[in-house]
Protein backbone atom coordinates (compact mmCIF):
# COMPACT_ATOMS: atom_id res chain seq x y z
CA UNK A 1 0.00 0.00 0.00
CA UNK A 2 1.15 3.79 -0.79
CA UNK A 3 1.79 5.61 1.94
CA UNK A 4 0.73 8.76 -0.46
CA UNK A 5 -1.66 10.99 0.62
CA UNK A 6 -5.26 10.77 -1.33
CA UNK A 7 -6.00 13.66 -2.59
CA UNK A 8 -9.18 15.14 -3.67
CA UNK A 9 -10.60 15.60 -6.90
CA UNK A 10 -13.58 17.22 -6.13
CA UNK A 11 -15.06 20.65 -6.21
CA UNK A 12 -18.55 22.13 -5.81
CA UNK A 13 -19.83 23.82 -8.52
CA UNK A 14 -17.96 24.52 -12.13
CA UNK A 15 -14.44 24.59 -12.34
CA UNK A 16 -13.71 28.47 -13.68
CA UNK A 17 -11.50 29.53 -16.14
CA UNK A 18 -9.65 31.86 -13.17
CA UNK A 19 -8.87 28.51 -11.15
CA UNK A 20 -7.56 27.06 -14.42
CA UNK A 21 -5.48 29.79 -15.09
CA UNK A 22 -4.14 29.99 -11.74
CA UNK A 23 -3.17 26.19 -11.65
CA UNK A 24 -1.35 27.00 -15.55
CA UNK A 25 0.54 30.09 -14.07
CA UNK A 26 1.90 27.86 -11.18
CA UNK A 27 3.96 25.66 -13.31
CA UNK A 28 6.12 28.56 -14.61
CA UNK A 29 8.68 27.89 -11.24
CA UNK A 30 8.79 24.61 -12.52
CA UNK A 31 11.22 25.05 -15.19
CA UNK A 32 11.69 20.99 -16.46
CA UNK A 33 8.55 21.08 -17.90
CA UNK A 34 8.62 21.37 -21.85
CA UNK A 35 4.55 20.39 -22.50
CA UNK A 36 1.55 20.69 -20.60
CA UNK A 37 -1.44 18.59 -21.88
CA UNK A 38 -5.16 19.83 -20.58
CA UNK A 39 -8.47 18.04 -21.32
CA UNK A 40 -11.93 20.04 -20.01
CA UNK A 41 -15.53 18.75 -20.10
CA UNK A 42 -17.51 20.97 -20.67
CA UNK A 43 -21.68 20.66 -20.18
CA UNK A 44 -23.22 20.24 -23.31
CA UNK A 45 -26.89 21.65 -24.10
CA UNK A 46 -27.79 18.55 -25.61
CA UNK A 47 -31.71 18.48 -27.56
CA UNK A 48 -33.21 15.33 -26.21
CA UNK A 49 -36.40 14.40 -27.56
CA UNK A 50 -37.59 18.13 -28.06
CA UNK A 51 -36.28 19.20 -24.77
CA UNK A 52 -32.57 20.92 -24.16
CA UNK A 53 -30.40 19.70 -21.21
CA UNK A 54 -29.77 22.82 -18.86
CA UNK A 55 -27.63 21.51 -16.25
CA UNK A 56 -25.80 18.45 -15.22
CA UNK A 57 -26.21 17.45 -11.58
CA UNK A 58 -23.47 15.89 -10.70
CA UNK A 59 -23.02 13.36 -6.96
CA UNK A 60 -20.72 10.76 -6.45
CA UNK A 61 -19.63 7.83 -3.98
CA UNK A 62 -16.83 9.80 -2.62
CA UNK A 63 -14.68 7.44 -0.56
CA UNK A 64 -14.54 4.82 -3.28
CA UNK A 65 -14.03 7.49 -5.74
CA UNK A 66 -11.09 9.11 -4.51
CA UNK A 67 -9.37 5.78 -3.71
CA UNK A 68 -9.83 4.64 -6.92
CA UNK A 69 -8.53 8.23 -8.89
CA UNK A 70 -5.31 7.62 -6.05
CA UNK A 71 -4.48 3.85 -7.72
CA UNK A 72 -5.10 5.46 -11.54
CA UNK A 73 -2.49 8.52 -10.26
CA UNK A 74 -0.37 6.20 -9.10
CA UNK A 75 -0.14 3.64 -12.19
CA UNK A 76 -0.33 6.61 -14.11
CA UNK A 77 2.86 8.09 -12.82
CA UNK A 78 4.57 4.79 -12.93
CA UNK A 79 3.83 4.35 -16.75
CA UNK A 80 4.49 8.12 -18.19
CA UNK A 81 7.43 10.34 -16.73
CA UNK A 82 5.63 13.16 -15.40
CA UNK A 83 6.43 16.35 -13.32
CA UNK A 84 2.74 17.31 -12.59
CA UNK A 85 -0.85 15.34 -12.34
CA UNK A 86 -4.04 17.69 -11.71
CA UNK A 87 -7.27 16.06 -11.87
CA UNK A 88 -10.57 18.27 -10.64
CA UNK A 89 -14.22 17.01 -10.69
CA UNK A 90 -17.29 19.17 -10.43
CA UNK A 91 -20.02 18.38 -7.95
CA UNK A 92 -23.28 19.62 -7.78
CA UNK A 93 -25.09 21.64 -10.14
CA UNK A 94 -23.35 22.56 -13.55
CA UNK A 95 -24.84 24.22 -16.11
CA UNK A 96 -24.41 24.26 -20.12
CA UNK A 97 -21.44 26.01 -20.63
CA UNK A 98 -19.69 25.48 -17.96
CA UNK A 99 -16.32 22.99 -17.12
CA UNK A 100 -17.28 20.28 -14.76
CA UNK A 101 -13.44 18.34 -15.50
CA UNK A 102 -10.22 19.45 -15.69
CA UNK A 103 -7.44 17.09 -16.37
CA UNK A 104 -3.80 18.84 -16.83
CA UNK A 105 -0.39 16.77 -16.93
CA UNK A 106 2.84 17.71 -17.81
CA UNK A 107 6.06 16.72 -18.92
CA UNK A 108 9.69 17.76 -20.06
CA UNK A 109 8.55 16.21 -23.49
CA UNK A 110 5.33 16.75 -25.37
CA UNK A 111 4.13 12.74 -25.36
CA UNK A 112 3.75 11.61 -22.32
CA UNK A 113 1.83 14.82 -21.52
CA UNK A 114 -0.78 13.73 -24.00
CA UNK A 115 -1.13 10.27 -23.57
CA UNK A 116 -1.04 10.53 -19.86
CA UNK A 117 -3.98 13.09 -20.13
CA UNK A 118 -5.63 11.17 -22.53
CA UNK A 119 -5.58 7.49 -20.67
CA UNK A 120 -6.60 9.13 -17.25
CA UNK A 121 -10.00 11.07 -19.29
CA UNK A 122 -10.56 7.48 -20.61
CA UNK A 123 -9.95 6.01 -17.25
CA UNK A 124 -11.98 8.29 -15.06
CA UNK A 125 -15.24 8.63 -17.39
CA UNK A 126 -14.97 4.44 -16.95
CA UNK A 127 -13.89 3.43 -13.41
CA UNK A 128 -14.84 6.59 -10.97
CA UNK A 129 -18.53 6.13 -9.35
CA UNK A 130 -19.78 9.34 -10.48
CA UNK A 131 -23.36 9.99 -11.65
CA UNK A 132 -24.94 12.92 -13.96
CA UNK A 133 -28.12 13.82 -14.07
CA UNK A 134 -28.91 16.15 -16.91
CA UNK A 135 -31.42 18.42 -15.81
CA UNK A 136 -33.77 19.57 -18.80
CA UNK A 137 -35.03 23.11 -19.09
CA UNK A 138 -39.26 22.08 -17.59
CA UNK A 139 -36.73 20.40 -14.82
CA UNK A 140 -38.00 16.72 -15.70
CA UNK A 141 -34.14 14.58 -15.99
CA UNK A 142 -32.70 11.87 -17.58
CA UNK A 143 -29.85 10.13 -15.95
CA UNK A 144 -26.60 10.34 -18.48
CA UNK A 145 -24.27 7.55 -19.57
CA UNK A 146 -21.32 7.25 -20.89
CA UNK A 147 -20.43 6.14 -24.21
CA UNK B 1 -26.79 -10.77 9.59
CA UNK B 2 -27.22 -7.09 8.59
CA UNK B 3 -25.99 -5.14 5.88
CA UNK B 4 -25.67 -1.49 5.32
CA UNK B 5 -27.01 -0.79 1.96
CA UNK B 6 -26.06 2.46 -0.09
CA UNK B 7 -27.64 3.22 -3.68
CA UNK B 8 -26.29 6.05 -6.31
CA UNK B 9 -27.37 7.94 -9.30
CA UNK B 10 -31.07 6.86 -10.94
CA UNK B 11 -30.63 3.57 -8.88
CA UNK B 12 -30.97 6.67 -5.47
CA UNK B 13 -34.43 7.35 -6.82
CA UNK B 14 -36.47 4.24 -5.83
CA UNK B 15 -34.03 2.14 -3.45
CA UNK B 16 -33.35 4.05 -0.53
CA UNK B 17 -30.18 3.40 2.05
CA UNK B 18 -30.70 1.22 4.64
CA UNK B 19 -30.04 -1.62 6.72
CA UNK B 20 -30.91 -4.48 5.46
CA UNK B 21 -31.42 -8.09 7.30
CA UNK B 22 -30.35 -11.32 5.98
CA UNK B 23 -30.99 -14.91 6.04
CA UNK B 24 -29.02 -17.46 4.17
CA UNK B 25 -26.79 -15.25 1.75
CA UNK B 26 -23.48 -15.43 2.02
CA UNK B 27 -22.22 -13.76 -1.50
CA UNK B 28 -22.50 -11.30 -3.53
CA UNK B 29 -24.26 -13.42 -6.26
CA UNK B 30 -26.91 -14.50 -3.84
CA UNK B 31 -27.34 -10.72 -2.69
CA UNK B 32 -28.08 -9.77 -6.15
CA UNK B 33 -30.53 -12.50 -6.97
CA UNK B 34 -32.20 -11.22 -3.12
CA UNK B 35 -32.18 -7.62 -3.97
CA UNK B 36 -33.82 -7.99 -7.35
CA UNK B 37 -36.23 -10.03 -5.29
CA UNK B 38 -36.83 -7.35 -3.15
CA UNK B 39 -36.58 -4.38 -5.65
CA UNK B 40 -37.50 -5.56 -9.31
CA UNK B 41 -37.01 -2.51 -11.17
CA UNK B 42 -33.59 -3.39 -10.07
CA UNK B 43 -33.79 -6.38 -12.30
CA UNK B 44 -34.00 -4.47 -16.02
CA UNK B 45 -31.03 -2.19 -14.66
CA UNK B 46 -27.31 -1.90 -15.27
CA UNK B 47 -25.75 -2.43 -12.00
CA UNK B 48 -22.89 -2.74 -10.06
CA UNK B 49 -21.79 -3.50 -6.51
CA UNK B 50 -18.91 -2.71 -4.07
CA UNK B 51 -18.33 -4.33 -0.77
CA UNK B 52 -16.66 -1.75 1.63
CA UNK B 53 -15.91 0.71 -1.21
CA UNK B 54 -14.05 -1.93 -3.14
CA UNK B 55 -15.74 -2.92 -6.30
CA UNK B 56 -17.23 -6.37 -6.72
CA UNK B 57 -15.35 -7.84 -9.42
CA UNK B 58 -15.76 -11.81 -9.31
CA UNK B 59 -18.50 -13.49 -6.44
CA UNK B 60 -17.37 -12.10 -3.40
CA UNK B 61 -18.45 -13.20 0.49
CA UNK B 62 -20.20 -10.69 2.70
CA UNK B 63 -19.89 -10.69 6.44
CA UNK B 64 -22.16 -9.21 8.84
CA UNK B 65 -22.04 -5.11 8.95
CA UNK B 66 -20.57 -5.04 5.74
CA UNK B 67 -21.46 -1.83 3.34
CA UNK B 68 -22.70 -2.95 0.31
CA UNK B 69 -23.31 -0.09 -2.79
CA UNK B 70 -25.30 -0.76 -5.30
CA UNK B 71 -24.24 1.37 -8.82
CA UNK B 72 -25.56 2.09 -11.59
CA UNK B 73 -22.80 2.24 -14.76
CA UNK B 74 -21.09 5.66 -14.29
CA UNK B 75 -21.32 8.68 -16.17
CA UNK B 76 -18.48 11.87 -14.86
CA UNK B 77 -16.34 13.50 -17.13
CA UNK C 1 -7.84 28.15 -53.25
CA UNK C 2 -10.40 28.95 -49.96
CA UNK C 3 -11.61 32.56 -49.75
CA UNK C 4 -11.07 32.53 -45.87
CA UNK C 5 -9.04 34.82 -44.31
CA UNK C 6 -5.23 34.10 -43.41
CA UNK C 7 -5.24 34.09 -39.27
CA UNK C 8 -2.10 35.42 -37.20
CA UNK C 9 -0.76 33.14 -34.88
CA UNK C 10 2.10 34.72 -33.94
CA UNK C 11 2.62 36.59 -30.61
CA UNK C 12 5.60 39.01 -29.68
CA UNK C 13 6.39 37.43 -26.03
CA UNK C 14 5.33 34.92 -24.03
CA UNK C 15 1.62 33.38 -23.92
CA UNK C 16 0.04 34.54 -20.30
CA UNK C 17 -1.99 32.70 -18.39
CA UNK C 18 -4.49 35.03 -18.45
CA UNK C 19 -4.81 34.88 -22.28
CA UNK C 20 -5.38 31.78 -21.87
CA UNK C 21 -8.21 31.49 -19.24
CA UNK C 22 -10.05 34.28 -21.87
CA UNK C 23 -9.49 32.29 -24.55
CA UNK C 24 -11.35 29.12 -22.29
CA UNK C 25 -13.94 31.81 -21.08
CA UNK C 26 -15.23 32.37 -24.33
CA UNK C 27 -16.19 29.40 -25.46
CA UNK C 28 -19.38 29.04 -22.52
CA UNK C 29 -21.64 30.39 -24.82
CA UNK C 30 -20.77 27.32 -27.28
CA UNK C 31 -22.78 25.50 -25.57
CA UNK C 32 -22.73 22.77 -28.75
CA UNK C 33 -19.22 22.01 -27.43
CA UNK C 34 -18.29 19.13 -24.41
CA UNK C 35 -14.80 18.49 -24.65
CA UNK C 36 -11.87 21.25 -25.49
CA UNK C 37 -8.19 19.77 -26.01
CA UNK C 38 -5.02 22.06 -24.73
CA UNK C 39 -1.68 21.89 -25.37
CA UNK C 40 1.14 24.52 -24.24
CA UNK C 41 4.81 24.30 -25.00
CA UNK C 42 6.97 26.13 -21.99
CA UNK C 43 10.55 26.81 -22.79
CA UNK C 44 12.83 24.30 -20.45
CA UNK C 45 15.69 25.50 -18.54
CA UNK C 46 17.77 22.94 -20.18
CA UNK C 47 21.37 22.34 -18.76
CA UNK C 48 23.67 21.53 -21.86
CA UNK C 49 27.28 20.78 -21.26
CA UNK C 50 27.15 22.73 -17.98
CA UNK C 51 24.98 25.75 -19.08
CA UNK C 52 21.84 26.42 -18.54
CA UNK C 53 19.58 27.95 -21.29
CA UNK C 54 17.72 30.48 -19.99
CA UNK C 55 15.21 31.88 -22.91
CA UNK C 56 14.82 30.93 -26.07
CA UNK C 57 14.39 33.72 -29.00
CA UNK C 58 11.72 32.79 -32.12
CA UNK C 59 11.46 34.25 -36.03
CA UNK C 60 9.83 32.83 -38.27
CA UNK C 61 9.05 32.92 -42.25
CA UNK C 62 6.39 34.73 -40.91
CA UNK C 63 4.09 34.99 -44.54
CA UNK C 64 5.08 31.01 -45.47
CA UNK C 65 4.17 29.93 -41.76
CA UNK C 66 1.28 31.86 -42.12
CA UNK C 67 0.32 30.33 -45.68
CA UNK C 68 1.03 26.78 -44.04
CA UNK C 69 -0.85 26.67 -40.70
CA UNK C 70 -3.65 28.15 -43.05
CA UNK C 71 -3.26 24.85 -44.85
CA UNK C 72 -3.07 22.66 -41.80
CA UNK C 73 -5.92 24.59 -40.47
CA UNK C 74 -8.13 23.91 -43.43
CA UNK C 75 -7.19 19.69 -43.71
CA UNK C 76 -7.83 19.82 -39.56
CA UNK C 77 -11.38 20.90 -40.18
CA UNK C 78 -11.58 18.72 -43.01
CA UNK C 79 -10.32 15.20 -41.18
CA UNK C 80 -12.20 16.27 -37.32
CA UNK C 81 -15.56 17.65 -36.47
CA UNK C 82 -14.24 20.65 -34.70
CA UNK C 83 -16.30 23.19 -33.25
CA UNK C 84 -13.04 25.30 -32.55
CA UNK C 85 -9.73 25.54 -33.46
CA UNK C 86 -7.01 28.20 -31.51
CA UNK C 87 -3.30 28.32 -32.22
CA UNK C 88 -0.46 30.78 -30.69
CA UNK C 89 2.95 31.03 -31.25
CA UNK C 90 5.20 33.50 -29.70
CA UNK C 91 8.11 35.08 -31.41
CA UNK C 92 10.94 36.63 -29.77
CA UNK C 93 12.27 36.51 -26.73
CA UNK C 94 10.58 33.60 -24.22
CA UNK C 95 12.16 33.06 -20.87
CA UNK C 96 12.32 29.80 -19.40
CA UNK C 97 9.28 28.85 -17.46
CA UNK C 98 7.42 30.88 -19.74
CA UNK C 99 4.77 29.48 -22.23
CA UNK C 100 5.23 29.56 -26.13
CA UNK C 101 2.70 27.25 -27.69
CA UNK C 102 -0.75 27.06 -27.13
CA UNK C 103 -2.94 24.70 -29.47
CA UNK C 104 -6.52 24.62 -28.07
CA UNK C 105 -9.27 22.72 -29.72
CA UNK C 106 -12.96 21.52 -28.95
CA UNK C 107 -15.73 19.29 -29.72
CA UNK C 108 -19.10 17.73 -29.24
CA UNK C 109 -17.18 14.58 -28.18
CA UNK C 110 -13.51 14.04 -26.76
CA UNK C 111 -12.31 12.19 -29.11
CA UNK C 112 -11.92 14.30 -32.02
CA UNK C 113 -10.86 17.76 -29.81
CA UNK C 114 -7.70 15.36 -28.49
CA UNK C 115 -6.67 13.87 -31.91
CA UNK C 116 -6.88 16.88 -33.42
CA UNK C 117 -5.11 19.18 -30.80
CA UNK C 118 -2.10 16.39 -31.18
CA UNK C 119 -1.52 16.11 -34.70
CA UNK C 120 -1.42 20.08 -34.91
CA UNK C 121 0.91 20.08 -32.37
CA UNK C 122 3.07 17.30 -34.27
CA UNK C 123 2.54 19.19 -37.89
CA UNK C 124 3.39 22.81 -36.32
CA UNK C 125 6.54 21.61 -35.22
CA UNK C 126 7.49 19.79 -38.25
CA UNK C 127 6.22 22.22 -41.10
CA UNK C 128 5.63 25.81 -40.14
CA UNK C 129 9.41 27.63 -40.46
CA UNK C 130 9.88 28.62 -36.84
CA UNK C 131 13.29 28.80 -35.39
CA UNK C 132 14.30 28.52 -31.72
CA UNK C 133 17.60 29.71 -30.60
CA UNK C 134 18.55 28.61 -27.03
CA UNK C 135 20.38 31.63 -25.27
CA UNK C 136 21.88 30.68 -22.00
CA UNK C 137 22.86 32.36 -19.13
CA UNK C 138 26.25 34.05 -20.18
CA UNK C 139 24.34 34.93 -23.49
CA UNK C 140 26.00 32.23 -25.42
CA UNK C 141 22.86 30.35 -27.76
CA UNK C 142 23.05 27.05 -29.48
CA UNK C 143 20.16 26.61 -32.56
CA UNK C 144 17.25 24.58 -31.14
CA UNK C 145 16.63 21.27 -33.03
CA UNK C 146 13.02 19.55 -33.21
CA UNK C 147 13.05 15.88 -33.01
CA UNK D 1 18.97 36.62 -63.93
CA UNK D 2 18.42 38.18 -60.61
CA UNK D 3 17.08 36.57 -57.77
CA UNK D 4 16.21 37.52 -53.93
CA UNK D 5 17.97 35.21 -51.26
CA UNK D 6 16.85 35.51 -47.89
CA UNK D 7 18.11 33.49 -45.26
CA UNK D 8 16.85 32.08 -41.55
CA UNK D 9 17.74 31.05 -37.90
CA UNK D 10 21.45 30.00 -38.38
CA UNK D 11 22.06 30.38 -41.94
CA UNK D 12 21.39 34.01 -41.11
CA UNK D 13 24.13 33.93 -39.10
CA UNK D 14 26.68 34.09 -42.08
CA UNK D 15 24.55 34.33 -44.65
CA UNK D 16 22.86 37.83 -45.31
CA UNK D 17 19.79 38.37 -47.36
CA UNK D 18 20.89 39.35 -50.85
CA UNK D 19 20.30 40.01 -54.51
CA UNK D 20 21.96 37.76 -56.15
CA UNK D 21 22.79 37.30 -60.40
CA UNK D 22 22.95 34.21 -61.29
CA UNK D 23 23.83 32.74 -64.71
CA UNK D 24 23.18 29.64 -66.67
CA UNK D 25 21.04 28.26 -63.53
CA UNK D 26 17.66 27.16 -64.65
CA UNK D 27 16.56 25.26 -61.24
CA UNK D 28 16.51 24.84 -57.53
CA UNK D 29 19.04 21.80 -57.97
CA UNK D 30 21.48 23.39 -59.64
CA UNK D 31 21.04 26.74 -57.42
CA UNK D 32 22.19 24.66 -54.29
CA UNK D 33 24.99 23.53 -56.19
CA UNK D 34 25.74 27.39 -56.41
CA UNK D 35 24.87 28.61 -53.07
CA UNK D 36 27.40 25.82 -51.70
CA UNK D 37 30.19 26.90 -53.58
CA UNK D 38 29.49 30.45 -52.17
CA UNK D 39 28.91 29.94 -49.16
CA UNK D 40 31.09 26.69 -48.08
CA UNK D 41 29.30 26.62 -44.47
CA UNK D 42 26.16 25.60 -46.10
CA UNK D 43 27.27 22.23 -47.45
CA UNK D 44 27.89 20.71 -44.37
CA UNK D 45 24.12 21.96 -43.20
CA UNK D 46 20.94 20.64 -43.89
CA UNK D 47 18.36 23.59 -45.09
CA UNK D 48 15.26 23.37 -47.52
CA UNK D 49 14.55 25.99 -50.30
CA UNK D 50 11.29 27.77 -50.20
CA UNK D 51 10.85 30.12 -54.19
CA UNK D 52 8.18 32.88 -53.38
CA UNK D 53 7.56 31.25 -50.03
CA UNK D 54 6.47 27.51 -51.37
CA UNK D 55 8.77 24.93 -50.25
CA UNK D 56 11.08 23.13 -52.48
CA UNK D 57 9.97 19.26 -52.32
CA UNK D 58 10.94 18.44 -56.09
CA UNK D 59 13.61 20.29 -58.36
CA UNK D 60 11.48 23.46 -59.50
CA UNK D 61 12.66 25.92 -61.86
CA UNK D 62 13.80 29.67 -60.76
CA UNK D 63 12.39 32.49 -62.57
CA UNK D 64 13.83 36.21 -62.48
CA UNK D 65 13.02 37.99 -60.07
CA UNK D 66 12.20 34.93 -57.67
CA UNK D 67 12.23 35.26 -54.04
CA UNK D 68 14.44 32.39 -52.71
CA UNK D 69 14.72 31.25 -48.83
CA UNK D 70 16.58 29.29 -47.46
CA UNK D 71 15.49 27.41 -44.25
CA UNK D 72 17.79 25.51 -41.32
CA UNK D 73 15.45 22.51 -39.56
CA UNK D 74 12.11 24.03 -38.20
CA UNK D 75 12.42 24.44 -34.40
CA UNK D 76 9.37 25.90 -33.64
CA UNK D 77 6.67 24.50 -30.67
Amino acid sequence: MSEKKIKNIFVNGPISSAFIAESIAKHSTKTAIGGHSIFMGQVRADEIEGKTVSAIEYTTFEDAALEKMHEIREEIFEKYPLNCMHVHHSLGNIKNGEICLFVFTSSAHRKPAIDACTEIVERLKAELPIWGKEIFEDNTHQWKENK
Amino acid sequence: MEIEIISFGKIAEFLQNQELQLEGIVDTEQLREHLENKFPRLSSMKYKLAVNKKLVQVNTLINNNDSVAIMPPFSGG
